[in-house]
């Protein structure tokens, strides 16, 4: 086994146990920062893969962003230090049963089927490649999603604000 | 005998009355309508008589009578060779049928005009006279067994409608409702009967239909060779088509309609329970008659001993009866009785005899006469009594002296005393019995002695018993409307037996030997005299004498008093069988079972729907649960299962 | 003559309506739309009429064909023959007397005499419609007028009743519906399109297993509508509670719409599957005829005694059709004009009787003979002819049935010949026993003393239904021979097509 | 080539050209009247709406991500049409509601996510476009900001459509996984039936069900539509119906033609699901919100029957159906809407004898429903005719039985409404109200387009001419 | 990384699906919830890198799918939390549990 290999299974070990307790921990801030810890490894696991580009997206918009947003929410609506209510357990033993036999399936499912690699050339996720392609109208090119991501970016934007913001008591 | 369309008018003259009468008899011609009625059925009446003269004239120089249709129009076709046919048809029975009818439904409306006088719904009545006339005139005119169905069931409306006509009246309306229901029951009988006969004659026309049932034809042979519950389905047709007739002609056990059907007024009791509707039973048989002769045996000896029976059994009520009305209806039912087993009476002893259809015709047309004559005398009774019942009346000879003498005829009449009309054609029945089956003949015999003591009975306890009596503030016996009919009529009672009948109508239309009746008339007259004494020593004064005699007789009097019972029988059945145990069970089981199980249907989805509701559980982990669950089962089912 | 006309009619009438203000003249165009109505279907008799002397022997007349969803094949296609014409006369008139019949409606009378225009809209569409497609939609559009006439007008439990009838009707239509695509995907066997066309099936031989399948779906889904037992549940509750108008037209019309169906759709397009069904039709339509009888004569509301002997009478219908005998199916088609005329009436003057006394129960009335005595005519004239008394339509329909059934020589079918005779008797039974309570007898309450009788527009009515009942009665040859080409074509179809037999 | 591009494009171009100048007009002026833009954006939607027509051109651009063709054009007009008539709708509730301008900002972006997910021709578009249109409708529930429900809906909406975009999305990894590609016309070409394709297909289908509130992934449909402003209710049941559907039976007819009979078996069994499910929940329901989204899931099971039809009938009966229904649906919760707004009453029991009072709105009402039941001469009953009719053309009778049954469930329950309306009566009945021009004008187009469009042949015609079969 | 098969990257991928699958049921904490959705959208992620890495390297379909996830996965946290804090004002609760007041 290479160390790139052993790299790879600890990162996976980690995201996942990670991942397994911020699902089960029962205090939310702890929850919070095993995701934290979670999705680092996962950006852990592309620069693994080489993909280095999405790698720091991942930290930027995960790390940077979502968890914090999660935490400044967290603080929100909720008095810290009290443990979340326990799952209601009729609930909880379906959960388990239906994420189980759904994991068996699924990966029944990925096992049988072999994956054959198609292409033979190597990746180029270099970020330079990716602007280019993200600007590109031609073949390959990404122009048409980016733009309409910028709506969806701008229609979140204005849909976060409506809701959340607090609007003055009407003249009463 | 060309151009006889005219004979349409005699029935049509009658209809038009109903017409103008129902549309405009209730105000506008209220007055007149007495006048319209009786001026139109006088042109029928004196349109049948000179047709009579004519056809009868023909017979006798033509040596035999024939058949002739002056007049067929297709109403209704079913299919090839299947349609009923509005025609009218002269052969001996129906012209001296139309006579009849005619003829005493003039005398009723002459009658009438005084007897229903001042009724607010004279025109009405009148109307539905015309309406009752045109029936019974087309129904002996028919030459179509449909078209005898059609009016036939005309008739039972009239007179159901003539019955009710004192609508206010509970027991008119209960009367007027049994007399259609039982007809119709037997109308039953009779409608099936014509499908069986039709469908196998192929045929609805009379002329035809009897050629093909008698003569070696196909037909023949595909009606006899199908059969029924080992019985040949000509004999279920024609036992069918007997049945209808026993319905309406009031025979055994379909009579009970006909006591109640007195609640009528009494003028129509003498034209349609009396005179003419209740002999369309006996005249449907006269015209089926080649057919039933040919046929087995058997059917005809159902024919007679119905008719034997019922003409013994109503003799024995009528005996006991004090409602003047009730006797007379059911002496009507006996003498029908008779006419009936008069025409069972061929090959009953297994040799031809044809005495009997030409005897019961020929007591047909005298019995109109007669018990026309009776019942307007009871009418002319009643108007002054204001009371049906016997114990009411006594003494009327002085009060009412042309009344007491026309019932005087009648009653000699009907008990068969020479020379009255009734003597010639009871005879003639009797000796038609004589020969064919002797122990009808007996029945008969000791009928025609009750029919005497009966009538007589009837005649000392209204006119004689008591003194004198005065009743009403009338002054006068009745109005000359009411007193002519009575005249006529009577007259007719005592000649009517004159007309040589057996010349003319026979089966066959070939003329009668004419039998000689001579010493073979001793008997009957000897018993019917004996009935009369016994009748004078019981009532022709007050005394206790009757009271013994019905003491002495016990339950058989209270037995025959409440005539046997077959009321309540029948009451039984109807009111506690068919109501509690298929009508009220059928109404039940629409209500509670079809449609219970249409709401069942309707409350299993409701009860479905309300089970399932907690799948909606408003929390959303149950709904993204349920939806991955939904994935996994889709998954496994589509993969794994149905691959 | 341009047929769409006779659907155009009602439904110009009923806007016309919609825009009219005050209650007279709201009525008086209805009685005016009605009354053009009326005259087109006369005139379509005498058209029909000459064409036929002129020897035009085509099936359908008058045909008018306008594609409609070109793609699926589905023609707007009408046509006449003398069945539909008799239909739509009856129609005419049974309109004609319920617009005549409502002038005491007074809440939302706009709403009312639109919905009743709309009603025969539907009706004529029904009865002139030679493509299934169309027949189908006709079939349906009538289902809301009528849910909402029972229950905004309606009396007593209404809004339960309405919905029955809704639901139920339907569930026949679900089944016609079906029925129907069978047909439809079964056509185009020679590689021609599917088509939905009536002439063009008509053409066709169905397997006969197809005929198996597809023959129930139609003929119950129609038979619901003509209350096939034991789906006849929605009738004593939907005519007795539905205004009277509502009635007459429910049972005069509607009724029949089922009946043409199972004749024009079911029985002709699936001939071989008819005669394999026609005992299990026999043993329903018998059923339906005395249990339907004996049903009525326990009934205690003069409503439901009609609705309930509707069943009985258009048991004879389904009787009819099931015997598949010429004259049969000759005397089907009479019961239904003959019975749309009669229940038209009967209800007509149940109404009347109603909106006088405000009762219907048989026990609290009696005597209106006297009192009012048009009223009590037409409830007798209805009455007898609902027994089957000559001289009135039902006779000549009941008599013909009954001939031709008899025409079916096998035992079983005699035997429910007989016992679908046997109910003329248990017929007069329950009818005397209501004419004898209300008709006849003393006056039972002193209130009803005062009361009038019939208004003109009322006598019109009866007067109007009355004349086609005797009309009928009197003279049935004219209906005879203007069925006889219809019912012929179907016979001679039926016979052609045998592949079972 | 830029003239055929903006072309091509012309119908999202225009609806993000009113998007931002509504930001403009938001961003820039501080005073304006609510009325005022109110007007100005139904005027507007109008534009977009005819602008629509102007002809078409097969093209596809952004190499392969997005197509359009005469179809397309015509489907995104429909929803044009709805969108329009939602609008004119949302009147009354809007001109009490501060943030209009963000609603409109919300909705018309959500348009164009649909117009985008229609004319996907990958599925990274496809995603794109289903999100752009969801996350919006997810604020917009939420739009009745002091009302709890309305903030429950939008939670019950956000979490259950993450959850589902997640197994869609796994859905579509893993079938790139197996075909290597994102476009629709390649992976059409790579699927080869094998068991995980399946299993991918499922996963997709899901989040295509979801949307389109198929039993057993509609729960959250009733609550969403009851929490919400009856506004975004109507707008999820017509307009993002529809839309989903418009792309589902085209992802279904050329996508994934290869798992053809596949797919037939599991929306057979959806098909009768929900058909059966919603109509047995809307059996008991006493408010009419929740009714009509159960109806509505109902409705879709009838939909899912046509599209098993597999032939252009089938397709053609799906748009058109969708096209009546959104007159139809429309017409019902126009009603709800006014009433909600001016008087907020929205339970059935508070319709009786609304009849009386407010003849014009019950009508209305009536009619839609009518449709929705599929009650000649309603345009519903050609729709629903139609459906079926496609639905049968497999020779599948059984089915066509069940769903024949299940349309006289569900006329129960419309004719439940119908009867409170018209036949029932309460001591407070709902009273007359006015009924403002625009929301007038939406009924009129409603009532008008549930009358003509089953009587005129040719819209169906014109459907047909360009719909496309297996 | 060549001695890394592409199923155990796959197995990770799936395992994470399932933990957030699991943490959507069961965590009653709505902000929790929304904390398992982006560990089953990260799954996905891994999916498409890998895949696209492992099987289909010539073009970045996968690469730019799972970059368009983050962004979206950013938006749709954004609108989530937005509208659980407009219901933690009105409720004055995020227990999901709380937020049934519409069922049946």
């Amino acid at each position: 086994m290479s160390a790139s290999a052993v790299v790879f299974y600890i990162l996976s070990f980690f995201i996942l146990a990670a991942g397994l307790l911020a699902v089960a921990s029962r205090k939310i801030f702890r929850s919070a920062i095993w995701l934290l810890f979670s999705l680092t490894g996962i950006a852990g696991l592309y620069f693994w893969l080489q993909m280095e580009f999405i790698a720091a997206v991942q930290i930027v918009v995960y790390v940077g962003g979502i968890v914090v947003l999660i935490i400044f929410s967290i603080f929100l609506t909720q008095q810290s230090g009290k443990d979340l209510p326990a799952p209601v357990r009729s609930r909880a033993i379906f959960s388990v049963l239906a994420a189980g036999a759904g994991f068996m399936l699924t990966w029944l499912m990925i096992r049988r089927y072999g994956f054959h690699p198609v292409g033979q050339g190597t990746i180029d996720a270099s970020v330079g490649n990716i602007g280019a392609q993200m600007l590109s109208t031609s073949e390959h090119g990404y122009v048409l999603p980016f733009e309409v991501i910028s709506i969806l970016l701008l229609a979140a934007m204005i849909g976060c604000i409506v809701i959340a913001i607090k609007t003055k008591p009407e003249d009463k | 005998m060309p151009n006889d369309a005219y004979i349409a008018l005699i029935p049509l003259l009658p209809l038009a009355a109903f017409v103008v009468l129902g549309l405009f008899g209730r105000k506008s011609l209220l007055r007149l309508s007495g006048i319209i009625g009786t001026g139109a059925v006088l042109i029928s009446t004196g349109l049948s008589l000179w047709t009579a003269y004519r056809y009868f004239a023909a017979c006798l120089s033509d040596g035999a009578c024939r058949l002739i249709t002056p007049l067929k129009v297709t109403w209704l076709t079913f299919s090839p060779g299947l349609s009923i046919d509005l025609s009218v048809i002269l052969d001996p029975i129906s012209v001296m049928m139309i006579v009849v009818v005619s003829f005493v439904s003039l005398m009723v409306h002459v009658f009438s005009l005084g007897y229903m006088k001042g009724e607010t719904r004279f025109g009405t009545y009148y109307a539905f006279l015309g309406l009752f006339t045109f029936s019974m005139l087309g129904l002996v005119l028919s030459g179509n067994i449909f078209e005898i169905y059609i009016f036939w069931e005309l008739v039972g409306c009239s007179s159901f409608l003539l019955i009710g006509y004192y609508f206010d009246r509970p027991s008119a309306v209960a009367a007027a409702k049994k007399a259609f229901i039982v007809t119709r029951f037997a109308d039953l009988g009779f409608l099936v009967g014509i499908l069986i006969l039709s469908f196998h004659a192929e045929t609805l026309d009379f002329h035809t239909l009897i050629q093909r049932l008698t003569g070696p034809s196909p037909q023949l042979a595909s009606i006899t060779r199908a059969s029924f519950l080992g019985i040949s389905l000509l004999s279920w047709g024609l036992v069918l088509v007997f049945i209808g007739g026993a319905g309406k002609s009031a025979l055994f056990p379909l009579h009970i309609w006909l006591p109640d059907a007195m609640e009528g007024p009494t003028p129509v009791s003498a034209l349609i329970h009396a005179a003419t509707m209740v002999v369309a039973g006996v005249y449907l048989v006269a015209r089926l008659y080649p057919v039933y002769m040919f046929a087995d045996p058997a059917v005809l000896r159902v024919v007679l001993y119905v008719g034997a029976f019922s003409a013994l059994f109503a003799a024995i009520v009528a005996c006991v009866q004090t409602d003047i009305k009730r006797v007379l209806a059911y002496s009507t039912m006996s003498q029908i009785g008779y006419m009936m087993f008069a025409l069972g009476t061929f090959q009953a002893a297994g040799e031809e005899n044809t005495l009997g259809y030409t005897a019961s015709m020929f007591h047909l047309f005298t019995h109109a006469f007669f018990k026309a004559l009776l019942f307007l005398c009871a009418g002319v009774i009643i108007h002054r009594v204001h009371s049906n019942e016997m114990k009411d009346m006594g003494g009327l000879r002085k009060l009412l002296p042309l009344t007491h003498g026309c019932f005087l005829i009648a009653c000699l009449a009907i008990a068969g005393i020479p020379p009255f009309s009734g003597f010639f054609s009871k005879e003639e029945i009797l000796l038609a019995a004589f020969h064919a089956n002797k122990f009808v003949f007996a029945v008969g015999l000791f009928t025609s002695g009750l029919t005497a003591f009966y009538m007589f009975r009837l005649y000392f306890s209204v006119f004689w018993r008591r003194q004198s009596q005065d009743v009403g503030s009338h002054h006068g016996e009745a109005p000359l409307t009411m007193k002519i009919p009575l005249v006529i009529l009577a007259a007719g009672a005592i000649f009517a037996g004159f007309v040589p009948f057996s010349r003319w109508v026979t089966y066959d239309g070939a003329p009668g030997k004419g039998q000689g009746i001579g010493g073979f008339a001793i008997a009957p007259v000897m018993l019917a005299l004996l009935g009369m004494l016994l009748a004078g020593f019981f009532y022709q004064k007050e005394s206790a004498r009757p009271a013994k005699a019905a003491a002495a007789l016990g339950g058989l009097y209270k037995f025959a008093y409440h005539k046997f019972y077959i009321d309540e029988v029948y009451s039984f059945i109807t009111k506690k069988i068919i109501f509690n145990f298929i009508g009220r069970p059928a109404a039940w089981i629409d209500r509670n079972i079809v449609d219970g199980f249409m709401n069942l249907l309707a409350g299993v989805t409701a009860r479905i729907s309300a089970r399932i509701k907690g799948f909606q559980s408003g929390r959303v982990q149950d709904y993204a649960l349920y939806f991955f669950a939904g994935v996994a089962a889709l998954a496994v089912l589509f993969i794994y299962i149905y691959t | 003559m341009n047929l769409s006309l006779l659907v155009l009619a009602p439904l110009i009438t009923a806007v016309a309506v919609l825009f009219c203000r005050g209650l007279n003249r709201v009525r008086w165009v209805s009685l005016a739309g009605a009354s053009v109505q009326l005259v087109l279907s006369f005139g379509l008799l005498a058209l029909y009429w000459k064409e036929r002397a002129a020897g035009n022997d085509a099936a359908m007349l008058f045909e008018y064909r306008h594609a409609w969803y070109l793609p699926l094949n589905i023609w707007y296609h009408i046509g006449v023959d003398g069945i539909s014409v008799a239909m739509i006369l009856l129609t005419a008139i049974v309109m004609e007397a319920a617009i005549l019949v409502s002038w005491s409606i007074k809440t939302m009378s706009k709403e009312f005499f639109t919905l009743l225009l709309f009603l025969s809209a539907g009706a004529y569409g029904f009865f002139l419609s030679l493509d299934l497609f169309t027949l189908f939609f006709f079939l349906e559009v009538s289902v809301i007028p009528k849910f909402l006439l029972i229950g905004v007008w309606g009396s007593g439990k209404k809004e339960y009743s309405a919905m029955k009838l809704a639901l139920m009707l339907t569930s026949g239509s679900a089944l016609v519906f079906i029925g129907l695509l069978g047909l439809y995907y079964h056509t185009g066997g020679a590689g021609g399109p599917h088509t939905f066309d009536w002439v063009t099936i008509s053409q066709m031989q169905f397997p006969a297993e197809v005929q198996r399948v597809f023959f129930p779906f139609l003929f119950a889904g129609f038979g619901i509508f003509t209350a096939l037992f034991p789906f006849h549940t929605w009738v004593p509750d939907g005519h007795s509670s539905a205004p009277t108008a509502a009635s007459m037209f429910l049972a005069g019309i509607s009724m029949k719409l089922g009946g043409y169906g199972c004749l024009r759709v079911a029985v002709f397009l699936m001939p071989d599957a008819a005669r394999e069904y026609s005992p299990l039709i026999i043993l329903l339509a018998t059923i339906a005829i005395v249990y339907g009888a004996f049903a009525t004569m326990m009934q205690k509301d003069l409503k439901y005694i009609n609705a309930y002997s509707s069943i009985s009478h258009c048991g004879f219908i389904l009787l009819g059709i099931g015997m598949l005998t010429r004259t049969a199916i000759a005397g089907a088609v009479m019961q239904m004009i003959s019975h749309g005329l009669m229940t038209a009436l009967f209800f007509a003057a149940i109404g009347m009787i109603y909106d006088r006394t405000h009762t219907r129960l048989v026990g609290r009335l009696g005597g209106l003979l006297k009192i009012m005595p048009f009223i009590s005519t037409i409830f007798v004239i209805a009455g007898l002819c609902s027994l089957g008394l000559p001289g009135l339509s039902g006779f000549v329909a009941e008599i013909t049935v009954f001939m031709g059934s008899w025409q079916h020589a096998g035992e079983m079918y005699r035997l429910a010949t007989i016992l679908a005779c046997a109910s003329i008797v248990i017929t007069a039974v329950y009818i005397l026993r209501a004419t004898g309570q209300v008709i006849m007898g003393p006056v039972r309450e002193p209130q009803y003393n005062g009361l009038a009788d019939a208004t003109w527009n009322e006598k019109l009515a009866g007067i109007l239904l009355g004349a086609g009942i005797i009309a009928i009665g009197v003279a049935p040859f004219w209906l005879n021979d203007l069925l006889a080409s219809g019912v012929g074509s179907i016979m001679d179809h039926a016979e052609k097509t045998s592949i079972i037999k | 080539m830029w003239a055929g591009f903006i072309f091509s494009l012309r119908q999202e171009l225009i609806v993000t050209g009113i998007i931002f100048l509504l930001l403009f007009i938001k961003v820039g002026a501080t005073e304006y009247k609510t009325a005022v833009i109110l007007n100005l954006v139904n005027g507007l939607l109008l534009a977009n709406f005819i602008l629509g027509f102007i002809g078409c051109q097969d093209s596809i651009l952004f190499s392969g991500m997005f197509h359009t063709n005469k179809l397309l054009v015509l489907e995104k007009n429909i929803l044009n049409l709805g969108t329009l008539i939602i609008s004119l709708q949302a009147y009354d509730w809007l001109k009490g509601h501060r943030q209009v301008l963000e609603f409109y900002l919300l909705l018309l972006a959500t348009l164009v996510g649909f117009f985008f997910m229609i004319s996907a021709g990958n599925l990274l578009m496809f995603y794109l476009g289903l999100e752009l249109s969801t996350i919006p409708l997810a604020a917009l529930s939420s739009f009745d900001l002091e009302k709890r429900q309305s903030s429950e809906a939008a939670m019950k909406f956000i979490m259950s459509s993450a959850f589902s975009s997640a197994l869609l999305l796994f859905g579509i990894s893993l079938l790139y996984g197996a075909t290597g590609t994102l476009d629709f016309d390649t992976i059409g070409q790579r699927l080869d039936g094998s068991a995980f394709q399946l299993f991918a297909f499922i996963l997709l289908l899901s989040g295509f069900a979801f949307k389109i509130s198929v039993v057993p992934f509609h729960l959250w449909t009733a609550d969403v539509y009851e929490g919400s402003p009856v506004t975004v209710s109507a707008y999820l049941s017509v307009i993002s119906k529809g839309a989903v559907f418009f792309v589902f039976i085209q992802v279904l007819y050329t996508v994934f033609k290869p798992l053809a009979a596949n797919w037939y078996r599991i929306l057979v069994l959806l098909s009768i699901l929900t058909m059966v499910t919603g109509n047995l929940f809307a059996l008991r329901q006493d408010k009419l919100k929740r009714l009509l989204a159960f109806s509505s899931i109902a409705q879709s099971g009838f939909i899912l029957a046509g599209i098993t039809g597999s032939s252009r009938t089938g397709d053609a009966s799906v748009i058109y159906f969708i096209l009546v229904y959104i007159f139809s649906n429309l017409g019902a919760f126009g009603v709800v809407s006014l009433i909600s707004a001016q008087t907020g009453k929205e339970g059935i029991d508070d319709y009786k004898g609304l009849y009386a009072t407010n003849p014009l709105l019950s009508w209305v009402m009536a009619i839609s429903l009518f449709s929705l039941a599929g009650i000649p001469p309603t345009a519903g009953f050609f729709g629903k005719f139609f459906l079926l009719m496609a639905g049968v053309g497999k020779g599948n009778y059984v089915f066509i039985g069940i769903a024949a049954l299940n349309m006289v469930i569900s006329l129960y329950y419309y004719l439940r409404v119908i009867k409170a309306i018209f036949m029932e009566s309460q001591p407070e009945p709902i009273g007359k109200l006015t009924i403002p021009f625009l929301p007038n004008l939406a009924f009129l187009i409603c009532v008008a387009g549930i009358i003509m469009t089953g009587l005129m042949g040719w819209v169906y015609d014109y459907i047909y001419s360009l719909s496309i079969g297996l | 990384m060549n001695q890394v098969p592409l199923s155990h990257i796959l197995f990770v991928s799936t395992a994470l699906f399932f933990i957030g699958m699991y943490g959507l049921f069961t965590r009653r904490n709505m902000i929790t919830m929304l904390m398992s959705v982006e560990l089953i959208l990260n799954s996905v992620n891994i999916n498409f890198i890998a895949f696209n890495k492992y099987l289909y390297p010539e073009k970045l379909e996968g690469v730019f799918f799972s970059l368009f996830i983050i962004a979206i996965a950013a938006a749709e946290a954004a609108v989530a939390i937005a509208i659980i804090i407009n219901l933690y004002r009105n409720l004055r609760s995020i227990d999901v549990e709380d937020a049934n007041e519409m069922k049946f």
